[in-house]
C-alpha cells in the first residue's frame, strides 16, 4: 500500500481491548500489511474522547454510543463506524446470594440482587461501562442513591480494579466479556448473567477529523479504519481467542447490525 | 488553555460552597496521611538513628537496602498488603481491607524507608560531632537516639515533610488496599484519578489545586510549629 | 601522693594505634602508680589528644592493651570524665548541658538542679545559663565543657588543653579546680603546651614525640633538665622535629 | 498465599529468560528516570544551596513552599504537563506527547522539589559552619554554592537518591503524559499497573520484584561511586 | 610606624552590635592610626572575637560605623585575612583548604602550586598535606588557619587568639610571622589572652570588658600600668567582672 515505511498513528482506546490482548494481535498484522504503526492509548472512554477532542489521537476505538455520536456531531470525528461488538455480563460471588444464576432477563436479575441488598460494585468512573449499567438500574426505575450505602458499592476505578474490588468482597459486579475472560484473579467470582440483548456492547471507530486538526494523519488513519472493517480485519477480529472463547464479533459485513 | 482557568474556578467554588463530598475526601486523606506518616516516623526515626551511629558489619548493606526501599512502587506495595489483607490472605480475617486503616498500612509501609534513610543522613552527620563525647559520658544506645533525635529535631523536619508529601500525593497504593469506595475510602489523589479517567481533567486539576493547598497549609503548620524557637533552620 | 586510688595503676602496655594507615601511637609503654597530675608535654601532632582517647577507651587499640587498676580500659568510662581540645558542646543551652551528663547518670531532679546551679557558678557561667552554648565565646564554651565534666564528679579526670582559650582569672580556677582534685586522692592527666603551666602544676611528666613516648619522669626531674634531648629543646620553645 | 511464590517464580523466571520485552522496559524505565533526576539535580542542588545561604525577605515562604511542593501529586503533575504538551497547547507544535522525553519532563518536576528541599537542607547545616570563612574570604554567591555543593556531595547523594526512588516508583504521571504505548513510552510500573488492572498479580507483583532489585543495584552503584574515597558517609 | 598603610586609619565609631536582644558589643569608639600589631586584650566573654569579626565586616553593625582608611568595611574583605578562634577548615585535604582561597583570589596553577607548598612548609605541615584537614591534631588545624590566610598575603591580618593550642616552637613561628608582618608596614590586629605574648608583640593595646572598650593605650604604657582599674588586675590575673 501506499504509505511510507515507519509512519505511526495514535489510537485512542478503551482498555478492554487493549488489555483483552485483541489489539496486540491485530496491530502487528496492520503494520506488516500497511507498514503503518499503532500506538494504542488505553484509557477510559471518557478519557480517550477528551484525547481526540485536543486532537492528540489520530483514531478512537470506543464503545459508548451517545457520546460516539455526540463526538461527530460536534464536528470532532470524520464518522462513527461499527466494527465490532461484545457483550455485558453479570459477574457475582458462587454462593450467588441474590439467586441471580441463570436468569436471563438482566433486568430480573438485577433487580434480585437489589432487593436482596446484596452487595453489588459499581465502576462509579462515568465509562461507557458504568453508563450501561445506569441504564440498566434504570429499566428497574432505580437509581442508587445514600440510602443504598450499605449494598451498592462505587470504585471509582476501572474495570479490572473493580473485579479486584468485587472478588475481594464476594460482590455482584456489570464487565464487558473481554475483561472478564482475561481478568486472572477471579478467585470466588463466576460469570452468573449472560445473553439479554440489552447487554450488547457494540464497539465503534472513528477518524478524528482533520478538518479540525490539520496534523491528524487522516489518510493512514483511514486506511487502518478501512483495514479494521474490510474482510480481512474482521475475520482476523473474529478468529481472535483467549483461553479457546471467541471475545468480540465483527459487526462491519453484517448488514443488519447498522 | 482553558482547562487552567477552569480548574482555578473549579478549585475557587470548590473551596468556596465548601462541598461537604470535597470535605469528606479532604479530611480522610489528611487522616490517612497524617497517621501514616507519624507511625512511620515512630519507628523509622529511631532505626534510621540507629544505622547512623551504631557500626555493625554490614552496615554499608542495610543503608544501601533502606535507600533502595525509597524506591518501592507504591502499586506494588499496593498489591502486597491487598494480598496479606484479603479474606484468604494471612491477615484475612482482620477484615481491614478497603478500609481507611489498610490504607494507613500502605503509606506508612511506603514512607517509613522515605524517613529511615533521610533521618540517617541527618543523623549520621550530628552523630560524627557527638559521637566521643557521648561514648565519653557512657551513653547507652537509647540514650544516644534520643540526644541526636532531639538536638537534630528541627533538621529532622524536611524529612518528616518529605514522607508526609510521598504519602498526601501518593494514590497507587491506596486506590488498591482502599477500593476507592465513594464515603468510605476516597481520598483526594484517588478522586483525582477518577475525574481524570472521566476525562474531566478540569475537576481533576482543581482537586490538584485543593490538595497542593492543603500540603502548603500543612507545611507551615509543621514548619511554624515544630522549627520554632530556638531550633530554627528554615 | 599514694595510690589508694582504687583506679590504679593505670597500666599502658606496648599500645599502638593505627588510623589511615598512618601510626599515630607507636608502642607506648608505661604506668602510672599514684594520684596526682600526670602533664602530657610534646610538639604539636605528637599524639597527646590521640594518647589521652585511647586512655579513656574511646578508640579500639591497634595492638597492646590498657588497664585501670583491675579494669579494663572500656569499662571505666562511668568513673571518668574527659574535656576535649576542641569543645563538643550539645544544642542546647548552657544549663541543659549540664543536664544532660546528670541525666545520663540518673541523678535526680533537685541533684541535677542543684548540680547545675553549683557548676555553672564554678565556672563563671551562672549569668548565661540559658544561652544556646554553641554561641557562647571560645572562653566560655571551654570552661562549660569543664563545668560539665566537673558536674560527673569523677574519679578521673582527663583533661585536653583545658585552659588554651582562658583567661587568666579563668585558668586560674581550673588550676584551683586540678589541684584539688589531685588532693583529693583522684587522677587528672592533662595534656599541655604550657610549660609555665606544666611546671606550677605537675607531679609527672610524660613526653611524647611523632607518636612515641620518650621521656616518663617526675615533674621536677624533668622540668630542671629532661633526659631526652628533644624534650630538653622542647621545653626551652625550640622547634622539635 | 500462592500469589507471592507466584510473583517470585514469575520474577526469576523473567530474569533468568532475560525477555527482551522486560529488558526494553526496564531500559527504558531507567533512562527516563535516571535522565529526571539529573536533569533535576542539575537546577535543584544549586537552588537548594542558594537558598539556604543566602537570606532574603520571604525566604522562610519559599522554603515552605519547596517543601510544600515535594506534595505534588503525579497524577497533577502529568496532567498539567500533558495539558501544556497536548496538540492544541501551547507546546503541542513540539510533537513531545507521548514520548519519553515528555516522561522525562514529568519526572523532573515531580523530583525537583524533593532534591532542592533536601539539598536545602542538608546545606543549610553545613553553610552554618562555614559562612563567616567563607565570607571571610570574599568567596561571591556562585563560589558559595561550589564549595558547599563539592563539601557537601557524600550526604546530598541520599537526597539524589530520594528524588530517584521518587522518579522511578512512580507511575500517575508516565502513564498521563507517556500514554503507555508499548514499544514505545512502556515502563516499569505502568507495566505493574496494566497487569493489575488485566488481574495478573503475580506478573505484577514479580516486576515489581525486579523494580527493586534494579533499585538496589542503581543505590549500590551511586553510593559505591559517589560516596566512596575520602568522602564515606555511609 | 608611619601610617603609609592606604587601609588607615582604621575609625570605629559609636559601634554597637546587639544578638538575640544581648548587647555584644556596646558603643565602641576607636581610631588606629598606624600600622604595626593591635592587641585585643579583655576576659572571656568581653567582646573581642566579636569586636574583629566587626572590623572585619562580618557582621551587620545595629549602630555606629566603621571605616578602613576610604572604604566602608563592607567592602575590604578582599585586602584582609581572618583567622577564627574556633578553625574553619573544609572537608578537603589541607593543601585543598589552602588552594581553595587560593582559586577564590583568581590565582594561575603554577603559582597556587608554589603558594601551598611554600605557605604549608612555612606551617610545618608539609608532611601531612594530603591529609584531610579535619582529621589534623588541634594545632596542627590552627596552624594550617594560619598559613591559609598567610597564602593571601593580605594588607591587613586579624587574629583571633591563633596560638592558643600551638605548642613553644609554632608560637614562636606564628609571633615572627607577625612581627615580620607589621615591620613590612601591614596590619595586624590580634586578640589574646596571652599576657606575655601580648608583651612580646604588642604596639597598642585595646582593653575590653562586658563589650565595652575601657582602655587605648601603647603597649609599652598599658604593660607597665594600665590607668583602667580592672585591666590591671586583670593582667594581674585576677578575676574580672
Ligand atoms: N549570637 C549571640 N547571641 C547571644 N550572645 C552572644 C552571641 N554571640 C556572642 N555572644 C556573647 O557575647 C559575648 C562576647 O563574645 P565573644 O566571643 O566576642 O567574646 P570573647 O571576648 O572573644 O571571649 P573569649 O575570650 O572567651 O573568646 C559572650 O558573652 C557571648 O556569650
Ligand atoms: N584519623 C586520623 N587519621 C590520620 N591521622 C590522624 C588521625 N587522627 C589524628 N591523626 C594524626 O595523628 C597525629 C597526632 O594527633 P593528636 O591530635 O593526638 O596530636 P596532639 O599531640 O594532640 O597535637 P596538638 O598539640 O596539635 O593537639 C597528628 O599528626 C594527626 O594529624
Ligand atoms: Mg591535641
Ligand atoms: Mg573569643
Amino acid at each position: 500500500l501506499s504509505s511510507p515505511k515507519g509512519t505511526n498513528i495514535t489510537l485512542a482506546s478503551t482498555t478492554s481491548t487493549e488489555n483483552s490482548g485483541l489489539l496486540g494481535y491485530l496491530l502487528p498484522i496492520f503494520k506488516g500489511d500497511s507498514g503503518i504503526g499503532v500506538r494504542v492509548v488505553a484509557v477510559g472512554t471518557g478519557q480517550a474522547m477528551r484525547m481526540a477532542m485536543k486532537g492528540d489521537a489520530d483514531v478512537v476505538l470506543v464503545h459508548h454510543r451517545p457520546s460516539e455520536e455526540l463526538f461527530v456531531e460536534e464536528g470532532y470525528g470524520v464518522e462513527r463506524i461499527s466494527v465490532m461488538h461484545n457483550d455485558f455480563i453479570i459477574v457475582g460471588p458462587a454462593s450467588d446470594p441474590a439467586g441471580i444464576k441463570g436468569v436471563t432477563d438482566v433486568a430480573a436479575a438485577l433487580g434480585r440482587i437489589r432487593s436482596s441488598r446484596a452487595a453489588f460494585v459499581s465502576r462509579g468512573d462515568d465509562s461507557g461501562t458504568h453508563k450501561r449499567e445506569l441504564s440498566l438500574w434504570a429499566t428497574l426505575g432505580f437509581q442508587p442513591g445514600d440510602d443504598d450505602r450499605d449494598w451498592y458499592r462505587e470504585s471509582g476505578s476501572g474495570q479490572g480494579a473493580t473485579l479486584n474490588v468485587a472478588s475481594e468482597m464476594d460482590a455482584y459486579c456489570l464487565s464487558d466479556r473481554a475483561s472478564w475472560v482475561t481478568f486472572g484473579n477471579k478467585r470466588g467470582l463466576e460469570l452468573l448473567v449472560e445473553g439479554d440483548p440489552l447487554l450488547l456492547n457494540p464497539y465503534s471507530v472513528i477518524l478524528v477529523n482533520p478538518q479540525k486538526y490539520p496534523h491528524i494523519k487522516a489518510p493512514e488513519g483511514q486506511q487502518f479504519i478501512d483495514w479494521l472493517v474490510s474482510e480481512r480485519g474482521q475475520q482476523l477480529i473474529a478468529a481472535f481467542r483467549v483461553e479457546g472463547q471467541q471475545l468480540f464479533f465483527p459487526d462491519a459485513l453484517d448488514p443488519t447490525e447498522e | 488553555m482553558n482547562e487552567f482557568s477552569n480548574a482555578f474556578r473549579t478549585a475557587a467554588h470548590l473551596l468556596v460552597e465548601m462541598d461537604p463530598g470535597l470535605l469528606e475526601v479532604v479530611l480522610l486523606s489528611l487522616r490517612v496521611s497524617l497517621s501514616a506518616v507519624i507511625l512511620a516516623a515512630v519507628f523509622a526515626l529511631p532505626l534510621g538513628a540507629f544505622v547512623a551511629l551504631t557500626p555493625f558489619p554490614g552496615r554499608r548493606g542495610v543503608v544501601i537496602l533502606m535507600n533502595a526501599m525509597m524506591s518501592l512502587p507504591p502499586v506494588v506495595v499496593g498489591l502486597v498488603i491487598y494480598l496479606l489483607l484479603s479474606r484468604t490472605g494471612p491477615l484475612g480475617t482482620t477484615g481491614l481491607l478497603f478500609t481507611p486503616t489498610a490504607m494507613i498500612i500502605a503509606q506508612c509501609v511506603l514512607v517509613f524507608p522515605i524517613i529511615a534513610a533521610l533521618t540517617r543522613q541527618t543523623v549520621f552527620d550530628l552523630h560524627e560531632e557527638y559521637d566521643e563525647y557521648l561514648r565519653s559520658v557512657g551513653a547507652g544506645t537509647r540514650q544516644k537516639i534520643a540526644t541526636l533525635l532531639w538536638d537534630g529535631r528541627a533538621r529532622l523536619l524536611t524529612a518528616i515533610l518529605a514522607g508526609f508529601g510521598r504519602a498526601i500525593a501518593e494514590v497507587g497504593a491506596v486506590i488498591i488496599v482502599g477500593g476507592n469506595i465513594l464515603h468510605s475510602t476516597r481520598v483526594m489523589t484517588t478522586t483525582i484519578a477518577l475525574e481524570t479517567s472521566k476525562g474531566d481533567l478540569g475537576m481533576a486539576l482543581g482537586l490538584g489545586i485543593i490538595l497542593v493547598l492543603i500540603a502548603v497549609a500543612v507545611n507551615t503548620a509543621v514548619v511554624t510549629i515544630g522549627g520554632g524557637a530556638n531550633q530554627r533552620t528554615v | 601522693m599514694q595510690s589508694q586510688h582504687h583506679m590504679l595503676p593505670l597500666v599502658v602496655n606496648g599500645v599502638s594505634y593505627v588510623a589511615n594507615g598512618k601510626a599515630i601511637i607507636e608502642d607506648v609503654s608505661f604506668t602510672i602508680h599514684d594520684a596526682g597530675l600526670t602533664i602530657l608535654l610534646g610538639p604539636n601532632g605528637a599524639g597527646k589528644s590521640s594518647l589521652l582517647k585511647l586512655c579513656h577507651g574511646l578508640w579500639p587499640l591497634s595492638s597492646g592493651s590498657i588497664r585501670w587498676g583491675d579494669a579494663d580500659v572500656q569499662d571505666v568510662k562511668q568513673k571518668q570524665a574527659m574535656v576535649f581540645q576542641r569543645p563538643v558542646l550539645l544544642r542546647r543551652s548552657a544549663a541543659e548541658n549540664v543536664d544532660h551528663v546528670l541525666k545520663l547518670r540518673g541523678a535526680s531532679s533537685a541533684e541535677r538542679a542543684r548540680v547545675i546551679e553549683e557548676s555553672l557558678q564554678w565556672a563563671g557561667l551562672a549569668n548565661i545559663a540559658d544561652m544556646p552554648a554553641r554561641k557562647l565565646s571560645g572562653g566560655e564554651q571551654q570552661s562549660l565543657t569543664i563545668a560539665r565534666a566537673w558536674a560527673l564528679n569523677p574519679e578521673v579526670l582527663l583533661l585536653d588543653e583545658p585552659t588554651a582559650n582562658l583567661d587568666p582569672a579563668a585558668t586560674r580556677r581550673v588550676e584551683d579546680l586540678i589541684r584539688s582534685f589531685a588532693e583529693a586522692g583522684k587522677k587528672v592527666i592533662m595534656a599541655t603546651h604550657n610549660i609555665a603551666q606544666a611546671r606550677r602544676l605537675a607531679d609527672e611528666v610524660l613526653f611524647l614525640n611523632h607518636g612515641r613516648l620518650l621521656e616518663q619522669a617526675p615533674a621536677e626531674q624533668f622540668m630542671s633538665g629532661p633526659s631526652d634531648p628533644l624534650a630538653g629543646r622542647f621545653i626551652a620553645g625550640e622547634l622539635v622535629e
